[in-house]
């Protein structure tokens, strides 16, 4: 069976709240929780603890990132140094440590950067195609809920949204 | 050079210098000036332009600070509010002190500027791009800079003047520091023959520009590791230690009759000209 | 007392007044780009001469071989601090004033330290070897000085500068999203739909988006104080008597933030007048800023003073005879008005009634700035004048027009980086407003009327 | 070392048209290119020639009249650099600033090319046949006493075939003038001595009293000098030698010495009889006349005539008695006044009654060769030649060497007597202003290409012909050697007698291998006497000895006066010569223009030396330009204040202000030479150099000085950068 796509609008973030909440207490058939996305103009933590808890893993990339930033600069410039020896700098050891620790600190941050950011697209799904159903009023004012169910969770999840008075409701256009 | 050469071979290219228990193996070159010898005649300095191409820059550019003289004759008087200068001036040939722990060496971006293996502080015009941080960090300014493209300009080495070039020494194009070598090329092929002969170059048999016309010899150079050579014998007697930045006649009171010191050597530069000072009489 | 922002604006409002910053800007606009224009002329021109004729046309020499490139280099990296003291550390405290201003001061930040780049290739000597400072890999195994503190110049600079970049830019897709979803056509659609990689606001995206946002901030900040740190060690770094101090780096980052403070409240004043932003640029920020601006000024002249004092009192005579030079010796009306411009005008800022009063403002945050060029200046020029070699001192060396030429020019490019960036992109966070609005709205219990008249 | 033997001259030719090849591929040669040349390449080369390998020719400086050995490094035929030879005695390898710029001569852009006959105001180049014959006809054309001959101070083979040229003229009118020479000592010294040129033994003198004899600047044969100096300080026992001047202005020797007295210019000699008065008092034994002559004076009155403090002449004195042998030398004392003469028969006085003759004044060597001994030049040679010519009696005039449009002083009206001569001939290496008033420009080979012997002056032991020789292949080809000119002059005076020497070379070549017995080569073949002479660019000459007279006697003796003031004119012009530019036939050698003067740092300018409180009194500070005015003229320059010079004394210095020469001098500073009033030592006849009175006033202008010095001026700001110590806390004996 296909599942169908819809999309609820709403002026008011308390309603698209309570409509949640609704949706995941009303245990809608051929309806999973999880195939509910949000859309919305500016953050929400406190419509996404409605959502239940979804971890964020971008700190991980974070921690490797960096560690593999700095880890890289030391051991490439330590070891470019050390086959650099007949330039020796007069009064300093080839590979003198100090210095060394600068660049390793930048690096440290500098690969944190990157890898972070990479995590960040990898973790947010990023750069995507925008699914058919967006409305730019989500980018403005309006909340948006997009919720992916059978055929037959669809009336159902009509009368919850209209319940809570969505603007609008798309509907992804039939095959 | 490999990665392998460099593991087994780790201990020598370790080299660290100033120190007593790494010192110089092959070549060490210093250098010594009598300032009580130096007349301030100014010979060294022609001697430097003749031997190692420095541009003349002219009148307006010496006045911005532009010239090139490798070694240059300072002149120091008594200010102490005599009416006269009755006790003449201070001379004092400065030229680049090729320091052990150089000031320079550390801060150039791209390595340009660095102890060679014979102690040199060396100075790699290719290299070079021109940041001007070695002069900006060194304490005796004794490094210049290529203000211009002197080979291009106007009446620097006008034909048939530019055939007077040293053709064993660079031309050096705009953008490029440069300072005094120790007459490297000159150490270069006294080292390369003294290499074919199987033994180290003697004492005398390489002379500096500078050293070789000053007309008092007041400049003395040669290895410092050579036991036999002259320039070592005078550190010796002076008591002036190369790997220290205070010597005995700082030290000790009754220590002053040395006279051999090392300028600005409280910077830990460890300078590789040693001078000795300047003798006046008393009785008159 | 200027208003602050509405908490009942509509947010269709703020897409509206924001958008409009990317169309018809006033004609003052115009007019500042023209001049920017014009002053990059000038750097240009000066900068080809100085290429072609060689370094001494900047006349510098062999006691100062730095000049005023380097103290516009400083000048150029400081500013690029506050940007990120706005964004990432106010951020984290979750100081929301910053929400309308930040994004402006992280562009000021990328553009400074693009300005400030460019002075590292004006100064070289050989500008077109500048690529060996790069570590590549070559067959003859010549790497970098990794000890120089210009290779780590190059390293943090490059740090910061993609880091700030990525800051600026990851905080700017959901605006870029608002972009691609309010214009329909031409390449500015393109530009923004190709930049908003598809952001759909879903909740998936935000929540990355918050941890991505707050990590980088993270990062930003010890990496903003490093930068500066190591800028001044260039300086510290070296055995100059007047640079020579260990009070540098944080002396540097003061200044940094002081410098970049003063040039946002610049660039506050113009953007608001140039694209209409009263509404969210407003007093009450305005006042914010200032005596923010005002706390880190007097930091910089704590620090200024620990400078000269431990000078003093140092053991070091070469250090002190210098310092006494550049208090006395022909610079000695820079230095003063150096501590005129950085540390007296500031206490203006104290007095209400110059907090908000925008021409005074303008006025003395860009003499402030005067203050801290001169200070980068009074840092470079009397040292060289006045080292440890007697013998070389040369007290009577002033930069060329060649030189004054491409500092002025620098202004230009910036301006035109900036101004630029403010038409093409959203240089107000439309969504970060909205949150601020949302939050204090809710504060206010009190839920926006979403139908906004238009 | 060339030791084998080969023509020289063909090897020359190669290496000179290989080394052309070499230097000047690409760089437009040319006659090359056009095919007008041939270039031999490597392909068969010497075995002495490595490419990239320099090769060493001794020969002989011709930069100053010192006549110091060089050794020219040569690499792919150009010649690259001067070094001293190590085998001559003069310098013993070493080298002054003035030598080494010896090739900035050679390589000088502005040498004169090919022969120029005036035409209007411009000069017309033309071959060298047309102009030795144009020569011929004129000096055919006049009667030999209306030819003149005007050289600087000449010795060798050109001056002998100079003398045979002007006897083949039948005119006795040689005029040897210098514009800087010690010709008045030398007539003391004669009058004293017997002897013109004394040896001088600075390196045994234990201290040594120096009235204003710039020794290790400009003075005779500082290279000489400087080597014995630094034995003098720094004696092989360890004893230091002390070394006082006694100067108006502070000379490059002043600032070398332990206690620089500054005294009233003039004042000399009466310090001389004053110190002979304090030694005879303290108990040193001196002739009964001598000390009846100097009895009066005292050292009240000598301190209050010479501005020497009593202190000072008494440890002077002191010392001198004490420490013997000693050495005193007249300098600019004596060249200096219209009294010069006494002042330096004073002081050579003071030498004899210390003792010295003898010890530290030696006699020279005579030399073996009259006709190639030494002519120096004087300054009354120009104004004989000058009065000649004002009186018309000069109708063609040859001048070589010497630049006296330049040196003259502007009273002598030089400029315009000699346009009374209708004929001038001038060899020259550069258009300057001598040539530039010349009707015949012949320009002369530099002197690392020309052939010559040389004879100095001053040598310090026995006698030495040096030898010049080509250091490379002719630059130009339009230039010829002096030797060989005069060849040619003489070959259309009388061909029968030089008409088998193909060139210069070959008269000389053939000159000294004849005389091989006489020069030291008695048991070798020609070639091999040959090429060891050049080899090692001297040869040894036994020298005739000579006696020199010690008798200290007052004879002679005429007590100097103290200076008469004078209130329109209240300071003195000491006239400086400086160590590089000397009289300014140097000038336009860019490295001497750069190379700082050692007292004040200033580079490619003249200045006016003035004491501070001198300066304070008319209110001048350093780098305002003053006009210096005096009876005969006036100048503008620069002010550099410093304590090296009498309060009653301003000094600028010679050499500068070419009018013309070449692109270094011209317009660089202002000719001092132009300002001397016309008095003349009461002996002699010696134009007195330091006899001008000046009056200085301030022409508004100031600028800031070139000069090397920083703003810190010579203070080393109490940084220990320069040191001194007192020379008892040391043993230079335990030295190495």
């Amino acid at each position: 069976m296909s599942k169908r796509h819809l999309l609820a609008l709403f002026n008011d973030f308390d309603e698209a709240v309570a409509a949640i909440a609704e949706l995941r207490g009303s245990n809608i058939k051929g309806f999973d929780m999880d195939d509910m996305i949000l859309k919305s103009p500016i953050e929400h933590p406190e419509v996404e603890k409605v959502l239940g808890d979804k971890p964020v893993h971008v700190q991980w990339f974070t921690l490797i990132g960096a560690c593999m930033g700095g880890l890289l600069a030391f051991f490439l410039v330590a070891s470019a140094q050390a086959n650099f020896f007949s330039q020796i700098k007069g009064g300093k050891p080839i590979v003198p440590l100090p210095p060394d620790f600068v660049l390793t600190y930048e690096m440290f941050i500098l690969g944190g950067v990157f890898i972070t950011i990479l995590g960040f697209l990898i973790c947010a799904g990023l750069p995507a195609k925008r699914s058919s159903l967006y409305s730019t009023k989500v980018s403005e004012d309006q909340i948006g809920i997009l919720v992916k169910g059978d055929e037959s969770a669809l009336a159902a999840f009509k009368t919850i949204f209209i319940k809570h008075k969505a603007l609008e409701i798309q509907e992804e256009a039939g095959k | 050079m490999s990665i392998t050469n460099l593991l087994e071979n780790w201990s020598d290219f370790r080299q660290q210098h100033p120190s007593d228990d790494r010192p110089h193996r092959e070549y060490k070159w210093a250098m010594s000036i009598d300032l009580d010898s130096c007349t301030g005649c100014n010979a060294c300095s022609v001697a430097c332009y003749a031997e190692n191409n420095l541009p003349v820059v002219g009148k307006e550019k010496f006045a911005h600070g532009h010239s090139h003289h490798w070694i240059r004759i300072e002149r120091y008087w008594d200010n102490d509010g005599r009416e006269f200068a009755d006790q003449g001036a201070q001379f004092l040939p400065m030229l680049c002190q090729h320091c052990e722990s150089a000031p320079c060496e550390t801060v150039c971006p791209v390595g340009a500027t660095n102890h060679t293996a014979d102690g040199l502080n060396s100075q790699v015009y290719n290299r070079c791009v021109g940041s001007r941080y070695c002069n900006a960090n060194c304490p005796y300014k004794v490094r210049y800079f290529n203000w211009y493209n002197y080979p291009t300009i106007d009446n620097v080495w006008p034909e048939p003047m530019n055939q007077q070039l040293n053709p064993d020494v660079t031309v050096r194009s705009k953008g490029v520091m440069e300072k005094c070598t120790f007459c490297v090329q000159r150490l270069t092929v006294a080292k390369s023959d003294a290499r074919t002969k199987g033994r180290s170059v003697l004492d005398g048999e390489v002379q500096t520009a500078c050293q070789q016309v000053c007309p008092t010899g007041a400049i003395s150079f040669g290895n410092l590791v050579d036991p036999e050579a002259k320039v070592g014998k005078q550190w010796m007697k002076q008591q002036v230690d190369l790997n220290k930045d205070k010597q005995a006649k700082d030290a000790a009171e009754e220590a002053v009759k040395l006279r051999g010191y090392r300028i600005l050597e409280e910077l830990r530069t460890y300078p590789s000209v040693m001078y000795l000072e300047q003798l006046r009489e008393s009785a008159i | 007392m200027g208003k602050d922002i509405r908490e009942d604006i509509a947010w269709a409002q703020i897409n509206k007044d924001v958008l409009k910053s990317l169309e018809s800007p006033r004609r003052m606009y115009w007019v500042i780009l023209f001049i920017a224009i014009a002053m990059i002329g000038v750097a240009v021109g000066s900068e080809i001469y100085q290429y072609t004729t060689g370094m001494g046309v900047s006349n510098k020499n062999n006691s100062h071989v730095w000049g005023l490139y380097i103290a516009t280099f400083i000048f150029w990296i400081g500013m690029s601090h506050s940007g990120t003291l706005l964004s990432a550390i106010l951020h984290l405290m979750h100081a929301d004033w910053r929400k309308p201003i930040y994004r402006f001061a992280e562009a000021m930040t990328t553009f400074s330290l693009m300005t400030a780049g460019l002075f590292v290739l004006v100064h070289l000597g050989r500008l077109w070897q500048v690529y060996y400072v790069m570590p590549y890999p070559n067959e003859r195994w010549v790497w970098p000085n990794f000890q120089s503190p210009l290779v780590w110049d190059m390293f943090a600079i490059a740090t910061y500068l993609s880091s700030s970049v990525l800051f600026l830019y990851v905080g700017m897709i959901p605006d870029l999203a608002i972009c691609r979803d309010n214009i329909h056509a031409g390449w500015r659609k393109k530009l923004y739909t190709v930049m908003s990689l598809g952001w759909e606001g879903t909740d998936r995206q935000w929540r990355n988006f918050r941890i991505t946002y707050l990590t980088i901030a993270c990062f930003l900040i010890p990496l903003a104080v490093s930068v500066h740190s190591i800028v001044a060690s260039d300086f510290a770094m070296s055995n100059m008597p007047g640079w020579h101090v260990t009070s540098f780096p944080p002396y540097f980052v003061a200044g940094a933030l002081y410098s970049g403070c003063a040039a946002i409240i610049t660039l506050f004043i113009i953007l608001r007048y140039v694209f209409r932003f009263e509404e969210y640029m407003t007093l009450p920020i305005m006042k914010k800023l200032v005596r923010l601006t005002f706390a880190i000024a007097m930091v910089w002249t704590y620090l200024n003073l620990i400078e000269f004092a431990s000078v003093w009192y140092g053991h070091d005579q070469t250090a002190k005879d210098q310092l006494i030079f550049k208090a006395t010796g022909p610079y000695a009306p820079f230095f003063w008005a150096m501590i005129f411009f950085g540390s007296i005008l500031p206490l203006m800022l104290a007095f209400k009634r110059f907090q908000t009063h925008l021409p005074i403002l303008f006025v003395v945050s860009i003499l402030l700035n005067v203050g801290m060029w001169l200070e980068r200046w009074m840092i470079i020029a009397p040292s060289f004048a006045h080292g440890h070699y007697p013998w070389t001192w040369d007290h009577d060396q002033w930069p060329s027009l060649v030189q004054w030429g491409i500092v002025f020019g620098s202004f230009g490019w910036f301006t035109l980086l900036f101004m630029v960036f403010c038409k093409v992109f959203p240089s107000v966070s439309m969504y970060e407003v909205k949150e601020m609005v949302y939050h204090r709205s809710l504060a206010l219990k009190h839920k926006p009327a979403v139908k906004g008249e238009y | 070392m060339i030791e084998n033997s080969f023509n020289r001259r063909d090897f020359l030719k190669v290496l000179g048209w290989g080394g052309a090849t070499v230097a000047l591929s690409g760089c437009g040669n040319t006659s090359v290119e056009d095919g007008k040349e041939f270039v031999t390449s490597y392909v068969q080369t010497a075995d002495y020639i490595i490419p990239s390998i320099g090769t060493y020719f001794n020969s002989t400086c011709a930069q100053c009249d010192a006549g110091c050995g060089i050794m020219g490094r040569v690499r792919e035929g150009r010649v690259l650099k001067l070094e001293g030879n190590p085998k001559s005695s003069i310098n013993n390898g070493k080298m002054c600033g003035l030598g080494q710029a010896g090739v900035q001569a050679h390589y000088n852009p502005d040498r004169i090319r090919e022969p120029l006959l005036r035409n209007g105001d411009k000069g017309e180049a033309i071959t060298w046949e047309k102009a030795l014959g144009l020569i011929n006809e004129k000096v055919g054309g006049v009667k030999a006493e209306n030819v003149a001959f005007l050289t600087g101070g000449v010795s060798g083979h050109v001056k002998a075939l100079l003398k045979n040229y002007l006897d083949a003229l039948g005119s006795g009118h040689h005029y040897v003038y210098e514009a800087v020479a010690p010709s008045i000592m030398r007539a003391a010294n004669k009058k004293a001595y017997g002897i013109e040129m004394p040896r001088l033994r600075l390196d045994k003198a234990k201290v040594i009293v120096s009235f204003g004899a710039d020794f290790l600047g400009a003075w005779i044969s500082p290279v000489h000098f400087s080597q014995q100096y630094a034995r003098f300080r720094k004696a092989d026992n360890g004893e230091r030698g002390v070394l006082v001047q006694v100067e108006s202005k502070m000379t490059l020797t002043g600032a070398n010495a332990d206690r620089w007295l500054a005294i009233r210019p003039g004042t000399e000699g009466i310090l001389a009889l004053g110190l002979i008065n304090s030694l005879a008092a303290a108990g040193l034994s001196v002739p009964g006349d001598v000390a009846a002559a100097v009895k009066d004076y005292t050292a009240d009155r000598v301190s209050k005539d010479t501005g020497v403090s009593n202190e000072h002449i008494g440890k002077l004195a002191a010392l001198l008695k004490e420490r013997s042998p000693s050495l005193i030398i007249a300098g600019s004392a004596a060249e200096g006044y219209a009294h010069g003469s006494q002042n330096a028969t004073a002081i050579a006085l003071l030498n004899q009654v210390l003792g010295n003759v003898g010890k530290t004044v030696e006699a020279p060597s005579g030399v073996p060769f009259p006709q190639m001994a030494p002519t120096p030049g004087n300054r009354f040679a120009l104004q004989a030649l000058n009065d000649n010519m004002a009186q018309d009696k000069v109708k063609v005039l040859f001048s070589y060497g010497a630049n006296p449009v330049f040196t003259a002083p502007a009273s002598m009206k030089l400029k315009e007597n000699l346009k009374k001569v209708p004929f001038k001939v001038v060899f020259a290496h550069y258009m300057d202003e001598t040539a530039v008033e010349a009707d015949l420009v012949l320009p002369l080979d530099s002197a690392l290409e020309d052939w010559a012997t040389a004879m100095p002056e001053y040598i310090a032991e026995g006698a030495q012909l040096s030898i010049q020789q080509p250091l490379m292949e002719k630059l130009y080809p339009g230039t010829l050697g002096m030797g060989d000119i005069l060849l040619a002059l003489l070959k259309q005076r009388r061909p029968d007698e030089y008409k088998g020497y193909e060139d210069f070379y070959s008269y000389l070549r053939s000159a000294m291998v004849s005389n091989k017995g006489a020069l030291g080569g008695a048991n070798e073949d020609d070639d091999t006497f040959w090429d060891t002479a050049l080899s090692r660019g001297v040869v040894k000459l036994v020298g005739t000895p000579v006696n020199i007279s010690s008798n200290a006697s007052a004879k002679g003796l005429v007590v100097p006066a103290p200076f008469v003031e004078d209130s329109a004119y209240p300071l003195h012009l000491i006239p400086a010569v400086s160590a590089s530019l000397r009289d300014g036939r140097n000038a336009n050698e860019p490295w001497l223009q750069e190379s700082p003067d050692p007292l004040t740092t200033i580079v490619w300018d003249s200045w006016v030396e003035m004491h501070p409180k001198t300066a304070a009194k008319l209110g001048i500070v350093e780098g305002d330009i003053v006009e210096v005015a005096s009876k005969s003229g006036a100048i503008k320059a620069q002010v550099y204040v410093f304590t090296g010079i009498h309060p009653d004394v301003i000094s600028v210095p010679l050499g500068y202000g070419h009018e013309a020469m070449g692109r270094y001098a011209k317009g660089i500073g202002v000719n001092a030479f132009k300002i001397l009033d016309p008095v003349f030592d009461k002996e002699t006849g010696e134009l007195a150099m330091h006899e001008t009175r000046v009056k200085v006033t301030k022409a508004g202008q100031r600028v800031i000085i070139v000069k090397d010095e920083g703003p810190a001026g010579g203070n080393q700001m109490g940084r220990k950068i320069a040191v001194r110590m007192s020379s008892s806390k040391v043993n230079l004996s335990e030295e190495v």
